[in-house]
């Protein structure tokens, strides 16, 4: 079992350090405007020697341009989730902790914020901030606060509730520091491993933005700008689909796979 | 006769994470027709995994029968290995021949399904009833346990049964088909003192009545040598002895049997003993020496509980407005002296534990005064409790959930020292250092984390953290409770040397009367949120008073299988509820003083 | 306000569309007789909104109601006003009062023969504020309406608007319908049209069937359907499975993969719209003509064509219909020259790398976001670092057409081809579509001149004038006329009939299905 | 029974506060209604009396309180762009949303029950990972891409559901299912990964328990133990996870219906949202907020039923 579970966190690992690697120093690596740079006369070239991975409508190579989409939509995927996390781990954790009516009030609120269609969210943040990285990374961010802030309550409820928490407190700790000390490295572990899937649902999410001309702007490039731009031609040139597709479908396994043993790293009880 | 049950050489292994594990060795007993074979050992001697390779369940554990054979006589008279039988043949063994009773009788049914419809699938299936004959033969089973009300009970779903309700339910399933042996595994251990006699005496009957075999699983010394024919003691996955109840108890030939014995408080063994004595610990003759009687001191009172009433809101309605209360604290007055520990005793849901917490005010009473070195802890504000603190500790029950699994044991120790400032540094990793050593734990330990340690030890770490402040008082809530009987009788010595040194005191918390008979000086039996007894542990032991005190000592298991005691029925009074409505006025407790210091609730 | 709305308003005169023919050969179906029946479902690219002729902006709903309502007076492929539901009209020479005779036994959907006393309160639904007509200003110097006769029609005017006639000749203000059915029209349209309206599912299907009353002869189909699909692919897919017999607004990637598929037949038409490149004239760098022209010269506009369009238009200097008389044929578009324009904007005090410009443009127009992709490109080159904020129609609306907060945007004009309409509207610093805040004295000056200029001659020189000025300060960069696009099934026939003159509408009377 | 009323008085409250947040959020949209009404033919005049007549004008708490009192008195106002009673268009809609909703729930349960319970019965082996991989599949890409491939493969390679398009259920309901189930299947496959997931770690949960050795012990077979005993107690918080999931399901359906044609309330909101119709705005994202609280409440109820533990609290 044990055995198995590591060689998963293996290939996990490898597919995001790999991912990572692409992230950061892909840009660097291939030839400046490669990404941007168009060819009429091969618009949507299947994949060729000249073009590993094919081209798209305007004749540009699929290869620069994932490789460039790769930083921007990991960017956008894991500023936008941090951002959740550092509005939803105050809220959830204060709720969660002290429950009665500050978890009533604040529970309440978050209800009202997740029965509302997140993109009707995302298009009144973009239409009064305009359409930009910055901001897409704000709609995501803020679309997905409620939703960690929930998970994160849940979790600081059941530490609260732990005699742990009971013992530092008759051993004359302060709330705070409860929460510091204890609640919250408690928590951590499902936080980081929920963050981790939601980074996959963050780079979904900006593809979702960029059906509505939100997320990435044109010609820049982003896995999610690309797959949406290759939803009218799926039929005819579907390696313009295929290839920012499995990059986020491997992203999004590599995620999980980890997800799955993070919390086991993270766990001194497994050392 | 032929054995029922001849187990070979048994050897299970389980694949874990670190590699293959053997869960049990070169194990081999047999079982005659209408014989209590209990099997004893503590956690990890492999006597859950023998009982569930019985049954096949160990396959579904991750565990796997390597070798050995386990030959089962089937009520046709033939012989069947179980080890090497496929799964329809097991699937028609379990529960038709034989009929298994687990632990937990909380989780053990399933939540949703009526008690009729777990009662009769069984049946149904085993027996090929139609289910109008299924159910009948269910109320005959519910009857046949002797559960109140049982058409009643039929159509309801577990949650609306009590725990002892419950496992009566899980016995009368495991019944059902009339098994040939009966495998018992720790049936009683969740349950409540006078429910376990309950139901040990109900088990003695069924197998009387029945002629049956009962393989009976148990680490309670106490409760083999109430229930066994014959022992086997197991220690780490291997048998260790095995002989008649009598031969174990009386002339145990091994170290390990001797050691378990000797560690296992028998109630009654204080009999005119003035003050608490440490437990026997085989090769610990220095512990023995030590146990000289405590240095008489000069009666001093540090804690003064008066009229404490603790009282939980039951909300409900629209508006969540509380629409009753749950009495858990009633009235209840002690006192407690320097270097003294005074056992508060009682079943689950008695109000012992929120007793405990009320006085320390993590949870906050409803009234009443408690004074703990001339300070009302009641009066003080937020902060300054906090700082009060510092003379009054906690030990929680479950060693495991009461350290936070994510910081270093030192940190665990030295926060109540940084909380109240009492020192930095240098001068706080000393302190920390000496603190392991009190509880004598390697200093090694401190930098390690709480799932490194074992079950007594993390509770010695938790006795180092509640050390941490020179408290004056400690709450040991069932502290020793989770512990194996080895384990606990050495936190118990460790718990009454520090009171002789420190001149501690304790406010003993439990459940179990025979530990409680050898550590308290004072003990309080609490019921119903209310102490119906109080005086000095003699007195209350010798002679009890109160009904309810009495029904409790004589449901008590003694480790002596010359005193058998649940030869039949016993019924005794449930506990009735603590709710009542919000315009309840209970009436003051008032006590009539028997002998000195000996005070029994008024009836 | 919707996109549709240029068309509605701007469709004063006539449109002049130039048919570029089918995939089909025209013979294949010259030989068949017309036959009757069948129920033909069209894949329509938009949502139909209101379906109250006066009240509706937009082309979706025009596109459909072309088929229920008739006007007073239409126009022909060569874009002349000729009569509709009246038998013959005039104008008085002083062009102070217009008179109309009537068909006789017209028949409106609900049986009843259309007077002049529906002609009287057409108009004067539409004239009126309180209907909300979209129209209305077609009215504002209509004096009286006079009725001397069943059949006749007069309308005093209390002054001089030339543009009249070619107004009415279309549904929004030309739309005959009967009597006080003004307030059903918005629920249950009415008109004198070969199809009767039967039902609408909003956003899903319009149904409509044969009025066998129809004055010029019944339609030959039974019904029409139209099914509202407004993802291309999916229209696209609809048509390739037979779900649809036809669908108008082919991707126009797929035109070519389309017209080469005997499967389908393939129409394409040209200009649907023209296209032009705008910059906001309040923003400092464009208010200096240097940058503007410079910027005109990175453009390659044959290659933004091919690129944007898939070759699916033709590229013009001016926004004028081929076919007017007042297209500039003397002027070229600006070849590519990017180091003369990076030297013009050095002149100008923009060397390279110091502009950065934001370049909205709609999603409502998804060519207008590869238009913009490809101009990054050359921008680049140039040294103008160039960046695209993409909005929907409703934010571009109110960014760039209200509040004119953008510095480069592109958009298009549908069937703008009428010169007064088109030029004081768009160029003059009055007019009520120049966003870009374009103030420029001597086309102020030509398109005040142009009004009170009778020779259609010289006024068709003053508009040459001012396409040269708009070229020559570069207030635009108009880029090319888009092509219309319609596909269908073989047994779909009539095409050639379907396409109204202002290139958007489309009126099923002739078509027909084959069995 | 109180604790149904808990649950409705807490919907109210919530319900209220989904009014103040919608009207809030619609007001910050950039944009004039009475601009968006009258277009480029507008003159200063005609949009002062617009506004005026529209009650722009009036403080916003006069507004809020005119909307939340239409609301209330079944007054929803008229959409800008359709020209019709708001009431009309969602009460159509609403239908076709709920075909397409409880569709999409049920394909993805279909799918996500049998392998989560797959998966938690050969938990950490390899098909556990064979079942977390496939349903991660369908959360891999964006369900709008699902959608075009249901499209071309189902409608265009074999043409057996049609490519778009809503049929009216009291007409043909069977056309209804055919027109629903591409989409449906698309939502299913984006909804499908989380169920499974929930399905698996509460079965595991569930498997370890004492009650399935008890079943064992009673000689019930293996497929009598996981797909009654077990599955019967994974059911209850599984439903309230996919309840969960219902607020997401609107989110996605704004996208799917407009791919498909399908027209309903995400249709009518994106319809809304594109061409900034305020009045109809406010009362989609009020009818969609509110239909995401009232089936978390259903599914709360839902699980009165299902689970006795909670019948008589």
């Amino acid at each position: 079992m044990k055995r198995f579970k590591t060689t998963k966190g293996m290939i996990g690992i490898v597919l995001l350090a790999l991912i990572a690697l692409i992230a950061i120093f892909g840009p660097m690596v291939i030839p400046p405007d490669a990404a941007t740079a168009m060819d009429m006369r091969a618009r949507r070239a299947p994949p060729s020697l000249t073009h590993l991975f094919g081209t798209d409508q305007l004749g540009r190579d699929l290869l620069f341009r994932v490789i460039l989409g790769t930083r921007t939509s990991l960017e956008i995927a894991v500023s936008a989730v941090l951002m959740s996390v550092v509005l939803g781990l105050p809220l959830g954790l204060i709720s969660g902790y002290f429950g009665k009516w500050i978890d009533n009030v604040l529970m309440r609120l978050v209800d009202t914020l997740l029965a509302f269609p997140a993109l009707l969210l995302a298009l009144t943040i973009s239409a009064v901030l305009g359409p930009n990285i910055q901001n897409t990374i704000i709609a995501i961010g803020v679309a997905f606060t409620p939703y960690l802030a929930r998970i994160i309550r849940g979790e600081a409820l059941r530490v609260a509730q732990m005699p742990y928490v009971e013992a530092a407190r008759s051993s004359g700790t302060t709330d705070a520091m409860i929460m510091w000390r204890h609640v919250l490295p408690n928590i951590l572990p499902a936080v980081i491993v929920q963050a981790t899937i939601s980074l996959a649902f963050a780079i979904l999410a900006e593809a979702g933005l960029s059906f509505l001309g939100l997320g990435t702007q044109p010609p820049a490039a982003s896995w999610g700008l690309m797959i949406q731009a290759s939803r009218d031609q799926l039929d005819i040139a579907p390696w313009t689909a295929v290839v920012p597709g499995l990059a986020v479908a491997l992203t999004v396994l590599g995620l999980n796979m980890f997800g799955d043993v993070l919390r086991d790293i993270l766990d001194p009880r497994s050392k | 006769m032929k054995d029922i049950v001849s187990v070979d050489h048994l050897r299970v292994e389980f694949a874990t994470d670190g590699g293959t594990v053997v869960g049990v060795e070169d194990v081999s007993f047999t079982i005659a027709p209408g014989e209590t074979l209990c099997v004893v050992g503590e956690s990890g001697s492999g006597k859950s995994v023998t009982s569930l390779s019985l049954m096949r369940l160990v396959e579904f554990g991750g565990g796997t029968i390597t070798a050995g054979s386990l030959n089962f006589e089937r009520a046709d008279g033939s012989l069947l290995d179980v080890a090497a039988a496929n799964a329809q043949v097991m699937g028609a063994v379990r529960g038709h021949e034989i009929g298994m009773i687990f632990q937990e009788p909380m989780t053990a049914l399933n939540p949703v399904f009526t008690i009729e419809r777990q009662l009769t699938d069984g049946l149904m299936l085993h027996k090929g009833l139609t289910q109008a004959a299924a159910s009948a033969r269910a109320l005959e089973l519910l009857q046949s346990v002797r559960i109140p009300e049982p058409e009643r009970r039929l159509k309801q779903y577990p949650h609306e049964l009590s725990g002892g309700m419950r496992q009566r339910v899980v016995i009368a399933m495991a019944m059902a088909c009339d098994p040939k042996l009966l495998i018992a595994d720790e049936p009683t251990t969740a349950l409540d003192v006078t429910i376990q006699a309950e139901i040990l005496a109900l088990i003695n009957r069924l197998k009387r009545e029945n002629g049956m075999a009962v393989l009976f699983i148990t680490h309670d010394m106490a409760v083999v040598a109430q229930m066994a024919d014959r022992v086997v003691v197991m220690y780490r996955g291997r048998i260790v002895e095995t002989g008649s109840v009598t031969q174990i108890f009386e002339n145990p030939q091994e170290d390990y049997t001797k050691a378990l014995l000797a560690a296992v408080p028998k109630l009654g063994e204080m009999k005119g003993k003035p003050a608490p004595e440490k437990m026997r610990l085989i090769g610990d003759e220095a512990a023995r020496a030590a146990a000289a009687p405590a240095k008489a001191r000069k009666p001093e009172v540090l804690l003064q509980v008066k009229n404490l009433t603790t009282r939980f809101p039951v909300k409900g309605g629209i508006l969540r407005r509380t629409v009753a209360q749950v009495h858990a604290v009633e009235d209840v007055s002690f006192s407690l002296n320097v270097g003294e520990t005074l056992a508060l005793v009682g079943e689950s849901g008695c109000g012992k534990s929120s007793c405990g917490r009320s006085i320390l005010r993590l949870i906050e009473p409803t009234s009443g005064e408690v004074w703990i070195g001339g300070r009302d802890i009641g009066a003080l504000s937020h902060a300054d409790l906090r700082r009060a603190r510092a003379d009054m500790q906690m030990v929680f029950q479950d060693p495991f959930a009461s350290l936070n699994p994510y910081r270093r044991l030192k940190d665990q120790v030295a926060e109540p020292i940084l909380n109240f400032g009492l020192a930095t540094g240098a001068a706080l990793d000393a302190m920390v250092l000496q603190l392991f050593d009190r509880v004598r734990l390697p200093r090694d330990f401190m930098n390690r984390y709480p799932h490194e340690l074992s079950g007594g030890q993390r509770q010695r770490v938790a006795i180092a953290r509640a050390l941490a402040v020179n408290p004056k008082l400690i709450v040991a809530d069932e502290a020793v409770s989770a512990l194996d009987v080895s384990v606990q009788a050495q936190v118990l010595n460790l718990m009454m040397e520090l009171q002789e040194d420190l001149g501690l005191s304790y406010l003993f918390i439990s459940h179990d009367m025979a530990v409680v008979e050898r550590v308290a000086h004072q003990v309080g039996v609490m019921y119903l949120g209310r102490i119906v007894e109080i005086g000095p542990r003699s007195a209350v032991f010798d002679s009890p008073q109160h009904p309810y005190t009495q029904s409790l000592l004589s449901a008590v298991p003694i480790a002596d299988p010359r005193k058998r005691r649940f030869g039949e029925d016993l019924a005794f009074k449930p506990i009735t509820s603590p709710i009542f409505p919000l315009g309840h006025k209970p009436a003051p407790s008032t006590y009539t003083e028997v002998t000195p210091g000996h005070f029994v609730l008024s009836l | 306000m919707k996109r549709r709305d240029f068309l509605r308003s701007s469709t004063a005169l006539l449109g002049s569309g130039i048919f570029m023919g089918t995939s089909l050969p025209m013979a294949a179906w010259a030989e068949d007789a017309p036959v009757s029946g069948g129920t033909l479902i069209w894949g329509h690219s938009e949502t139909t909104q209101n379906l109250d002729m006066h009240q509706t902006g937009t082309a979706s709903s025009g596109r459909v109601l072309q088929n229920i309502h008739s006007s007073i007076v239409t126009v022909d492929k060569d874009l002349n006003v000729i009569p509709g539901l009246c038998e013959s009209f005039e104008v008085a020479p002083d062009g102070l009062s217009y008179t109309f005779k009537l068909r006789a036994n017209v028949k409106f959907h609900n049986g009843a023969t259309m007077t002049s006393a529906d002609v009287k309160y057409s108009f004067e639904r539409c004239k009126d504020p309180a209907t909300g007509a979209v129209n209305f200003e077609v009215f504002n110097n209509v004096a009286a309406i006079e009725t001397p006769d069943d059949l006749t029609v007069i309308i005093k005017m209390s002054a001089i608007n030339a543009p009249f006639l070619s107004r009415l000749s279309e549904n929004g203000a030309g739309v005959i319908m009967p009597v006080d059915s003004g307030p059903t029209q918005g629920t249950n349209p009415m008109g004198a049209g070969p199809f009767k309206f039967v039902s609408y599912e909003v956003g899903t299907v319009v149904k409509m069937a044969r009025h066998e009353e129809y004055w010029d002869g019944p339609a030959f189909l039974d019904a029409v359907e139209a099914r509202e699909i407004t993802e291309p692919t999916t229209r696209l897919t609809g048509l390739r499975t037979g779900e649809l017999h036809m669908i108008n607004d082919i991707p126009l990637d797929r035109v070519g993969e389309l017209q080469g598929d005997a499967a389908v037949q393939v129409k394409t038409w040209f200009p649907l719209n023209f296209d032009f490149i705008n910059m906001n004239h309040t923003y400092e760098p464009f208010q200096n003509s240097k940058v503007r022209v410079a910027f005109d010269m990175i453009i390659d506009k044959e290659a933004l064509m091919q690129g944007a369009l898939w070759g699916q238009g033709a590229t013009t200097p001016s926004p004028s219909f081929p076919t007017s008389a007042a297209y500039n044929k003397d002027l070229k578009q600006r070849p590519q020259d990017i180091e003369g324009a990076k030297a013009m904007l050095a002149d100008a005090g923009y060397p390279e790398g110091s502009l950065n410009i934001v370049f909205k443009a709609t999603t409502n127009y998804p060519y207008h976001i590869e238009t913009a992709q490809i101009l990054v490109e050359w921008f680049k080159a140039a040294g103008v670092n160039l960046t695209i904020e993409q909005l929907t129609w409703a934010d571009w609306l109110s960014q760039c057409w209200v509040d004119k907060d953008y510095q480069m945007t592109m958009m298009n004009f549908f069937s703008l081809w009428e010169s007064d309409f088109l030029y004081y509207s768009v160029w003059n610093s009055e007019g009520a579509f120049n966003y870009r805040a374009v103030k420029d004295p001597i086309i102020d000056e030509l398109t005040a001149k142009a009004r009170i200029t009778v020779d259609d001659a010289a006024r068709a020189d003053v508009y040459k004038q001012v396409q040269q000025q708009i070229w020559a300060e570069s207030h635009d960069i108009i880029l090319w006329f888009r092509n219309g696009t319609i596909g269908a099934q073989p047994a779909v026939m009539g095409l050639d009939t379907v396409v109204h003159p202002n290139g958007s509408n489309l009126n099923f009377h002739k078509v027909w299905i084959k069995a | 029974m109180t604790y149904v009323l808990n649950r409705l008085l807490s919907v109210i409250l919530t319900l209220f506060l989904i009014t103040l947040v919608t009207f809030a959020v619609t007001n910050i949209l950039p944009g004039d209604v009475a601009m968006m009404i009258m277009g480029t033919q507008s003159n200063p005049e005609a949009l002062a009396g617009l506004r005026e007549s529209l009650g722009l004008n009036d403080p916003l708490l006069v507004q809020y309180a005119h909307w939340v009192g239409g609301l209330l008195t079944g007054d929803w106002g008229n959409s800008l762009i359709f020209k019709k009673p708001i009431l009309e268009l969602l009460s159509q809609k609403i239908v076709a949303s709920a075909v397409l909703v409880v569709m999409s729930m049920g394909i993805a349960l279909a799918l996500a029950i049998p392998l989560g319970v797959w998966a938690a019965v050969h938990r950490d082996k390899w098909q556990d990972t064979v079942s977390s991989s496939s349903a991660l599949l369908g959360v891999s890409l964006p369900d709008f891409f699902w959608g075009i491939v249901m499209i071309l493969v189902f409608a265009r390679w074999l043409g057996w559901f049609p490519s778009s398009g809503f049929v009216d259920p009291s007409v043909d309901f069977l056309g209804t299912l055919q027109h629903a189930f591409l989409p449906a299947l698309a939502l299913g496959l984006g909804l499908m990964a989380h169920l499974t997931r929930m399905t698996r770690s509460t079965m595991t949960g569930i498997l370890s328990q004492e009650f399935i050795r008890v079943a064992r012990a009673k000689g019930l077979s293996e497929r009598t133990v996981i797909w009654r005993y077990a599955l019967a107690n994974a059911i209850g918080p599984v439903i309230t996870i996919a309840g969960l999931q219902i607020g997401y399901l609107f989110g996605s359906i704004i996208v799917m219906e407009s791919l498909f044609g399908y027209t309903g309330m995400g249709w009518l909101t994106y319809q809304a949202l594109l061409n900034r119709d305020l009045p109809l705005i406010q009362d989609t994202v009020f009818v969609i907020a509110g239909v995401v609280m009232l089936t978390n409440l259903a599914v709360d109820l839902l699980y009165v039923v299902i689970d006795p533990r909670i019948r008589l609290g």
